[in-house]
């Protein structure tokens, strides 16, 4: 428990079985308030997985997940985002043909309330209009307001799933691979932004294959393997463990191949 | 309105030459399911035209100006056909094979006070719907009534076999009025309309063990109804009485027809009058083919004819001369009641006889319009 | 007594028909993802081209039958492959699309078929084996059935194994799950898309000479009025299963002769009913992968 | 500027059309005769009340992405509700209305809830069902009251008099110009409210809705039970347009016939709607006068049985805009616009281009 | 490196969705050896090696043997001797490993094709493969997975293979072992490979294309790029350390 203390989010046994294959098993994580915890693994570890397992997308088979000390495994997605907690996907999940405005939108107009009403228009001056333009002037995507989701460039959408995030105002934030196609120039003004979600008393958790991002913002470094949570650990102490280095980094076999 | 300009219709012969054209519309099945009732209707219509006017096409000096227009046995298509007519001065409206077509155009001609005769439409409902609604066929009771006449009702155990729906559902009604009525056990076995499957239906109506089966049905699946009956023996051990349909349909019946008695509306030939000799020879100079329907269109017209001669330009006038109205129409002897318009007409028994590949209906009896003439409907 | 086995044999050949009609459309759903409305008008068109093929051998014979039912099938695979070609290769991906030009496909063939040979239904002459019936246990059961189910047991049977045991089969199967990478092994999938468009079609025309059989009548809409019960039993069955179709066949045709017999006459609500509650239990139908 | 001028726009052609019944404006060959005339009139109310169905179906199809072949039950549960009450009972037209639209809505609910449980192809095939029971149910003539395929007369003693009659066309006609404007701006209404962007976020991507904590079930229920009820309205206008009910308009064939028009228009957009449902309303009524005209009876066969089936016209239509205009008359025009437009550098990538992705994957 | 090229790419763009991919990248491929192409996430590798073969709407010139194939589909390019391994392996989830490999099968017969002596290759580079003929290739591990997609494009006599990430996600051992494999197979036949392993890049290939946002930023050598820790840095965004030193830690 680097910051904070008390676990904020928090799962038990958590394990996943799909037609008899194990995707992931017992996974216990804790990770504080106010914490940025970096999860790493070989491709098909069940990263991807753990983060559906921990927003609701899939049910667990077996175990838990404690969102700020309550018991959510049963929740449904929207409660489980309505109790706090928002995600990003692998690949970019947007609404393609609604503008890029709209999409930030519907997340503070889903917060600030009345998201079903008949009876109102979403107005350009109105709250959820006017905080939604603030986010999107936080990740740099003011001239593409008007712009279909869908057309904008693989970064660009990136930094709009980051600002959908914001407008959720989560507490627990999953992000999963944000720095995937965003290009060179990029990386370091989004490590910034998610820096800054951290610091304003976020918990983060995030899976990234750019070690160099996940070294650099991470508290503590979860590593998956074959569907187990292998270590967690503070960056140093996991860069020099032997599985890691063997499973993941592949630096052992690489110098003998 | 679209008026065709005055290049006056030579209308040859006619006594009063300053008299307007009467416009008559008849919204009838050109296309659609049921396009063949429709050309027979269509065929009959001008043959009567031609007829009742010594083919002049001019009644009492007015040019009759006929136009045909296509519902496709759509009520839609009928309802708008109807409504731009009566807008552009129509007083006269006829024909529809279609009873689903012709409830909202007999509806029509109430709202708007214009003369409607409809064509072979069975339903009786259309009797007695109101004052401008007139027939020129017969209706389901007639057909029930005549049925009647194959048995002595008093006692006797009919089933009716029929598809549930509002056609068969109207003949059961049907039945139970005139044959119960008059003593008979009514029962019935109803089959699901969109059924494709039905013979444990026959099957039924083979267990009832009744004197006398009165089948209505229509559409697609009769012959394999007829099939479905012959196959559990219905046929072979009881009376089965039904409609002879048009010409198409004798075929229907396979080897059944010989099993089947027929009550019948018409087929060409049947009534032998001297009229309806006129009406197969105009119709077939005219390239066309008689059949079960051809007397409603020419009956259409004898009584459009009729109406325009005593009350040309005045609605109220026409319906007055067609109440009670008594001609010589092709199947003999015809007449609209004036309480009710129902068309007291003679009906036929009739069988189909085997002739090479084809089957021909042969004339049985001639039944008396009087006696299968349905009861007065009273408001 | 007599008068259930009846029902259940009719049921039985009832089932068969809907299978018939079900099996093409249920194959060309599962690995094409296209919804083939005009599936119909194959059928349709089978039937009338395979009747009058039939007739010039001789009608009510069984060499005319036979003849028909192949030449039906051919037609229908013809028509299909037409329309693949035609219409639906161009839309590729697009099933949405697809459905559309299907939807418009089958109404303009239904005019059509009216235009050609007229808006009533025309009788069939069968064989006199097929125009009776068999005792079976005191119950006189139209030998139609028997055909239908025999029909409807080899179909399966033959699509069955052709996706089984065949290299087009094998072809189609994986191009189901990844069309792109079965191109890039150097097959042209294209073909064996048009061959899974060909067989439903042939499958359709089939069905619609064997459906002249036990309805006694062809016509323009016979098609249009089988489809939609296909629709309901390939839903049921699960989408894209051929095995859950035949199953829902059979469930469904029984279910509705015996709510038709016993329930007056609410067969086809019966039908919508269990169609609902199948999807309530079970969205994916009865043997439908889960999505 | 741009919005006001197609405001202008729209508001000149309302005044146009509302006055086309005092103006005598011959259209050879698409309307019967003159706008004055009842026939003509009765053509365009038809075509009017259409376009307002077909809107309604487009806030299901094309603002939702729900996909349904049974939208005509809700058009005809207003078409026989409204018969059936003023034919068994006193009540007069405008409670009756209400009574019939609580009746609408209430069976959309239960539809609705049951049905969205599933998606994509699985979902159109339950409401097709469903419509199909209705169907099955109006032609049974159960007790009497729908008057199976004979149909049911408008009882029109509860009718107020000036909408009565071919004399009063004209007022029918204003009723269903109403009709029209009413649905068209309860759909803008409702597609520009925060419900309506919901809608339109399920529609593109369902997960996501459910990630940013929205209920995308019930968002679709609140547009399916909208979009019924619309049709309900239209269905009991439509009723006293054509003094009767008849069991074609709730088939699924009617259900199709609207997705055609929705399609022909333009996935999407409202006015592809309007245009496509009056378009396919003058080509399905006006077709068969060309089919039975003298240049087409005068071809040789090959010709003239294809071109004597409004239907089959029809139809190769619609496969044609299928195939050759993505995005429908209302995608083209944006096409046509956008080339016209000097500078823009957008090809035609409208909103209205294409049909919204299938929910739940059709793999 | 002497010899005709076996695969010459001129100006050739990537369409996905609409959107311009791969724009305008030339470069040839000897007719022996391995030629990585290297490059960051989502710069175009993928598109290009998919451009090539058709699978994605493309425009520009692609010339197997001196002959144009960029207007043929996808299925004709593969014929004329073709193999490719796909990025996330592809293989079919539903059928067997033997089915895998039989739909790989092109008929001996035409060139290219596969033939008896290509099989026994095949079945002796990877035992663990006919062990498990009868197994649904949707329940194999990755790396298994991976020897399926290897086999796939090793069973017919191929004129160039173009492989795509083949050690990704798997195991260090694995990841030698397809190296090696790799090896063996580049000894007969031309390779195009993509990869993001350098330490498999350096031990595999002798010259490199290195794309960036779409299009190439160099070509040359292997050893020049890889020797040379600043361009290394400049090109693939890689800090410190020599690439076939320690894995690229530091903060
Ligand atoms: N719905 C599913 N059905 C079957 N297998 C699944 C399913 N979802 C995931 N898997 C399997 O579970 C394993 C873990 O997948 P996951 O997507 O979590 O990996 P990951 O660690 O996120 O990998 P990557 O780095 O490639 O994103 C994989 O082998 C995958 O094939
Ligand atoms: N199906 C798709 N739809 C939309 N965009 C896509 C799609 N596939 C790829 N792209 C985009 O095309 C660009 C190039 O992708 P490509 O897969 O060729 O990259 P790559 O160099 O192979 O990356 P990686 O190293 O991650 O495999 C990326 O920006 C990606 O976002
Ligand atoms: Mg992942
Ligand atoms: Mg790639």
């Amino acid at each position: 428990m680097a910051r904070g203390g008390e676990p904020v989010l928090e799962t038990a046994g958590l394990g996943l079985t799909i037609g008899g294959a194990r995707i992931l098993s017992g996974v216990d994580l804790r990770v504080g308030r106010g914490e940025l915890v970096g999860v790493i693994g070989p491709n098909g570890a069940g990263k991807t997985t753990l983060f559906n397992l921990i927003s609701g997308l899939y049910r667990p088979t077996s175990g838990r997940v404690l969102l700020d000390g309550r018991d959510v495994t049963a929740a449904s997605v929207a409660v489980r985002a309505r109790a706090g907690l928002g995600r990003t996907f692998q690949t970019s999940s947007l609404f393609p043909r609604l503008s890029v405005a709209e999409n930030v939108r519907l997340a503070t107009q889903r917060r600030l309330g009345g998201s079903l009403s008949v009876l109102s228009f979403p107005r350009r001056g109105d709250a959820a209009s006017a905080e939604a333009a603030e986010h999107l002037v936080t990740v740099g995507l003011t001239h593409r307001t008007d712009a279909a989701a869908g057309d904008l460039s693989h970064g660009d959408k990136r930094k709009l799933e980051i600002a959908v995030l914001l407008a959720m105002d989560s507490s627990v934030v999953l992000l999963d691979e944000p720095m995937a196609g965003v290009a060179t120039g990029d990386v370091a003004g989004l490590v910034e932004v998610i820096r800054s979600i951290n610091a304003s008393g976020r918990t983060v958790l995030m899976v990234e294959h750019h070690m160099d991002v996940v070294l650099g913002l991470a508290d503590r470094v979860a590593v998956l393997h074959h569907g187990e949570l292998l270590t967690c650990d503070v960056p140093e102490r996991v860069m020099t463990d032997e599985t890691v280095q063997s499973a993941y980094l592949g630096t052992t076999a690489g110098s003998a191949a | 309105a679209c008026a065709p300009t005055g290049a006056s219709s030579t209308g040859g012969s006619g006594d009063d030459e300053n008299a307007a054209p009467i416009d008559v519309g008849i919204v009838y099945s050109e296309s659609g399911p049921l396009a063949a009732y429709g050309a027979a209707y269509k065929q009959g219509f001008e043959a009567g035209i031609d007829h009742a006017t010594d083919g002049t096409g001019t009644v009492a000096g007015h040019e009759l100006n006929v136009t045909f227009h296509d519902d496709a046995g759509d009520p839609e298509k009928a309802v708008s056909q109807a409504k731009d007519l009566i807008g552009k001065g129509y007083q006269i409206l006829g024909g529809t094979v279609v009873s689903g077509v012709a409830l909202p155009l007999a509806e029509q001609a109430e709202q708007n006070k214009v003369l409607y005769v409809s064509g072979p439409a069975a339903v009786d409902t259309l009797t007695g719907l109101n004052r401008y609604t007139f027939r020129s066929g017969r209706q389901s009771l007639q057909d029930v009534a005549a049925a009647g006449t194959f048995v002595d009702p008093k006692g006797a155990k009919v089933v009716v076999f029929a598809q549930d729906n509002a056609f068969g559902q109207g003949n059961l009604a049907a039945v139970e009025g005139v044959l119960g009525g008059q003593g008979a056990e009514v029962s019935s076995v109803l089959v699901p309309e969109d059924a494709t499957e039905f013979t444990p239906f026959a099957k039924k109506v083979l267990d009832a063990g009744a004197d006398m089966v009165f089948v209505a049905w229509a559409g697609a699946t009769t012959g394999a109804m007829w099939q479905g009956l012959d196959q559990q023996g219905v046929l072979d051990e009881t009376t089965v009485v039904t409609g002879l349909g048009d010409v198409a349909t004798y075929g229907a019946y396979g080897d059944a027809a010989e099993k089947v008695s027929f009550l019948n509306h018409y087929f060409p030939g049947a009534a032998g009058t001297e009229t309806e000799t006129a009406m197969l020879d105009a119709v077939e100079a005219a390239g066309g083919t008689p059949d079960l329907f051809t007397p409603d269109g020419f009956v259409a017209a004898q009584m459009i004819v009729h109406a325009v001669e005593e009350g040309a330009g005045d609605v109220e006038a026409m319906v007055d001369a067609l109440e009670g109205y008594t001609f010589e129409g092709p199947k003999g002897e015809t007449t609209v009641r004036a309480t009710d318009h129902a068309l007291i007409q003679p009906m036929y028994q009739a069988k189909l006889v085997k002739d090479g590949d084809t089957w021909t209906p042969e004339l049985v009896e001639v039944i008396d319009g009087e006696s299968v003439a349905p009861a007065e409907v009273t408001e | 007594m007599s008068t259930l086995i009846l029902l259940l044999a009719t049921g039985l050949g009832l089932g068969g028909l809907y299978f018939l009609v079900a099996s093409g459309l249920s194959l060309i759903y599962g690995l094409m993802g296209v919804l083939n409305f005009a599936h119909g008008s194959f059928l349709t068109l089978g039937a009338f081209v395979g009747l009058a093929a039939g007739n010039l051998v001789g009608a009510g014979t069984w060499g005319g039958l036979l003849l028909g039912l192949l030449v039906g099938a051919l037609t229908g695979a013809a028509a299909a492959t037409a329309t693949e070609l035609g219409l639906i290769r161009p839309l590729y991906n697009r099933h949405i699309e697809q459905v559309l030009v299907t939807v418009g496909l089958s109404l303009a063939t239904v005019a059509l078929f009216e235009g050609i040979w007229g808006p009533n239904p025309r009788n069939v002459t069968r064989t006199d084996w097929l125009a009776s019936t068999t005792d079976v246990l005191g119950a006189h059961v139209p030998n139609t059935a028997f055909l239908n189910v025999l029909a409807a047991a080899a179909v399966l049977g033959g699509i069955v194994a052709f996706l089984r045991y065949t290299r087009y089969g094998l072809i189609i199967r994986a191009g189901v799950e990844n069309r792109a990478m079965v191109t890039a092994l150097g097959i042209d999938v294209r073909q064996a898309f048009t061959l899974v468009f060909a067989v439903g079609g042939a499958a359709a025309g089939l069905g619609g000479v064997l459906a002249t059989q036990s309805l006694n009548y062809v016509s323009p809409h016979m098609g249009a009025s089988l489809l939609i019960f296909a629709f309901i039993v390939t839903v049921i069955g699960g989408m894209g299963s051929l095995t859950g179709a035949a199953v829902a066949s059979v469930v469904v045709a029984v279910l509705q002769q015996l709510a038709n017999f016993y329930l007056n006459n609410t067969g086809d609500l019966i039908v919508v009913l269990l169609l609902a509650l199948v999807l309530l239990v079970r969205p994916s139908g009865l043997m439908g992968r889960p999505a | 500027m741009n919005r006001v001028t197609t405001r202008l726009g729209g508001l000149a052609l309302l005044v146009l059309l509302g006055c086309l019944p005092l103006l005598a404006i011959p259209v050879p060959g698409v309307l019967p005769g003159y706008t004055y005339e009842p026939g003509t009139l009765q053509l365009l109310a038809l075509c009017w009340l259409t376009a307002a169905l077909a809107l309604s179906y487009h806030l299901l199809f094309g603002v939702a992405g729900l996909m349904s072949f049974g939208h005509a039950l809700y058009f005809a549960a207003g078409i026989y509700g409204l018969a059936i009450v003023l034919d068994r009972t006193d009540v007069p037209l405008l409670p009756a209305a209400a009574l019939v639209l609580v009746g609408g809505v209430a069976l959309a609910f239960v539809v609705g809830a049951i049905s969205l449980r599933v998606t994509g192809i699985s979902f159109a095939m339950v409401t097709l069902a469903f419509a199909q029971a209705g169907n099955v149910l109006v032609r049974r003539d159960q007790g009497d009251l729908t008057g199976g395929e004979e149909g049911l007369a408008l009882a029109t003693d509860g009718v107020p008099a000036a909408l009565v009659g071919v004399v009063n066309t004209r007022n029918l006609y204003w009723l269903a110009l109403v009709v029209l404007l009413f649905v068209y701006l309860v759909v803008l209404w409702i597609e520009r409210s925060r419900a309506g962007h919901v809608a339109a976020a399920v529609r593109e991507n369902e997960v996501r809705v459910r990630i940013i904590g929205g209920r995308p079930y019930l968002t679709k229920l609140v547009v399916f039970v909208l979009a019924a009820s619309l049709a309900t309205v239209v269905g009991m206008a439509y009723l006293l347009l054509q003094s009767g009910a008849s069991p074609a308009t709730s088939t699924a064939d009617f259900t199709l016939t609207l997705l055609v028009m929705v399609v022909l228009g333009g996935v999407g957009s409202r006015w592809g709607a309007v245009v496509g449902a009056v378009l396919y309303t003058l080509l399905d009524q006006r077709l068969a006068e060309l089919a039975h005209s003298e240049a087409v009876a005068g071809l040789p066969a090959v010709l003239r049985i294809p071109l004597s089936e409004p239907m089959f016209l029809l139809g190769t239509c619609f496969v044609l805009v299928v195939l050759f205009l993505p995005g429908g008359l209302a995608g083209a025009a944006a096409r046509l616009a956008a080339r016209r437009r000097p500078g823009s550098d957008q090809d035609g990538s409208g909103p209205a281009s294409g049909v919204p992705a299938p929910e739940g994957a059709v793999a | 490196m002497s010899g005709p090229n076996v695969l010459e790419v001129r100006g050739l763009s990537a369409r996905i969705a609409g959107q311009e991919v791969v724009h305008d990248v030339s470069f040839e491929v000897p007719a022996s050896g391995v030629t990585a192409v290297l490059g960051r996430n989502g710069v175009g590798k993928t598109s290009t090696l998919r451009a090539i073969l058709g699978l994605v709407e493309r425009s520009g010139e692609v010339l197997l043997d001196g002959v144009r194939v960029d207007g043929e589909r996808t299925d004709r390019i593969v014929r004329r001797g073709v193999g490719y391994v796909p990025e996330d392996r592809e293989v079919f989830a539903g059928l067997t490993v033997a089915e895998n490999l039989r739909l790989a099968e092109r008929s001996g017969a035409t060139a290219h094709g596969t033939t008896p002596e290509r099989r026994e290759l095949v079945d002796a580079l990877f035992p663990d493969l006919v062990k498990r003929a009868g197994q649904r290739a949707g329940t194999l591990s990755g790396g298994q997975q991976q020897m399926v997609s290897l086999a796939r494009a090793l069973l017919n006599d191929n004129r160039i293979l173009l492989v795509d990430e083949p050690t990704k996600g798997l195991a260090p051992r694995i990841v030698t072992e397809v190296a090696e494999t790799l090896a063996t197979a580049a000894r007969t036949v031309p390779v195009l490979l993509v990869e993001q392993n350098l330490q498999v890049v350096e031990r595999l290939a002798e010259r490199v294309v290195v794309i960036d946002a779409g299009r190439v930023v160099h070509t040359g050598p292997a050893r020049e790029l890889l020797d040379d820790p600043d361009l290394v840095q400049r090109l693939l965004g890689v800090s410190a350390g020599s690439a076939g030193d320690e894995a690229e830690v530091g903060r």
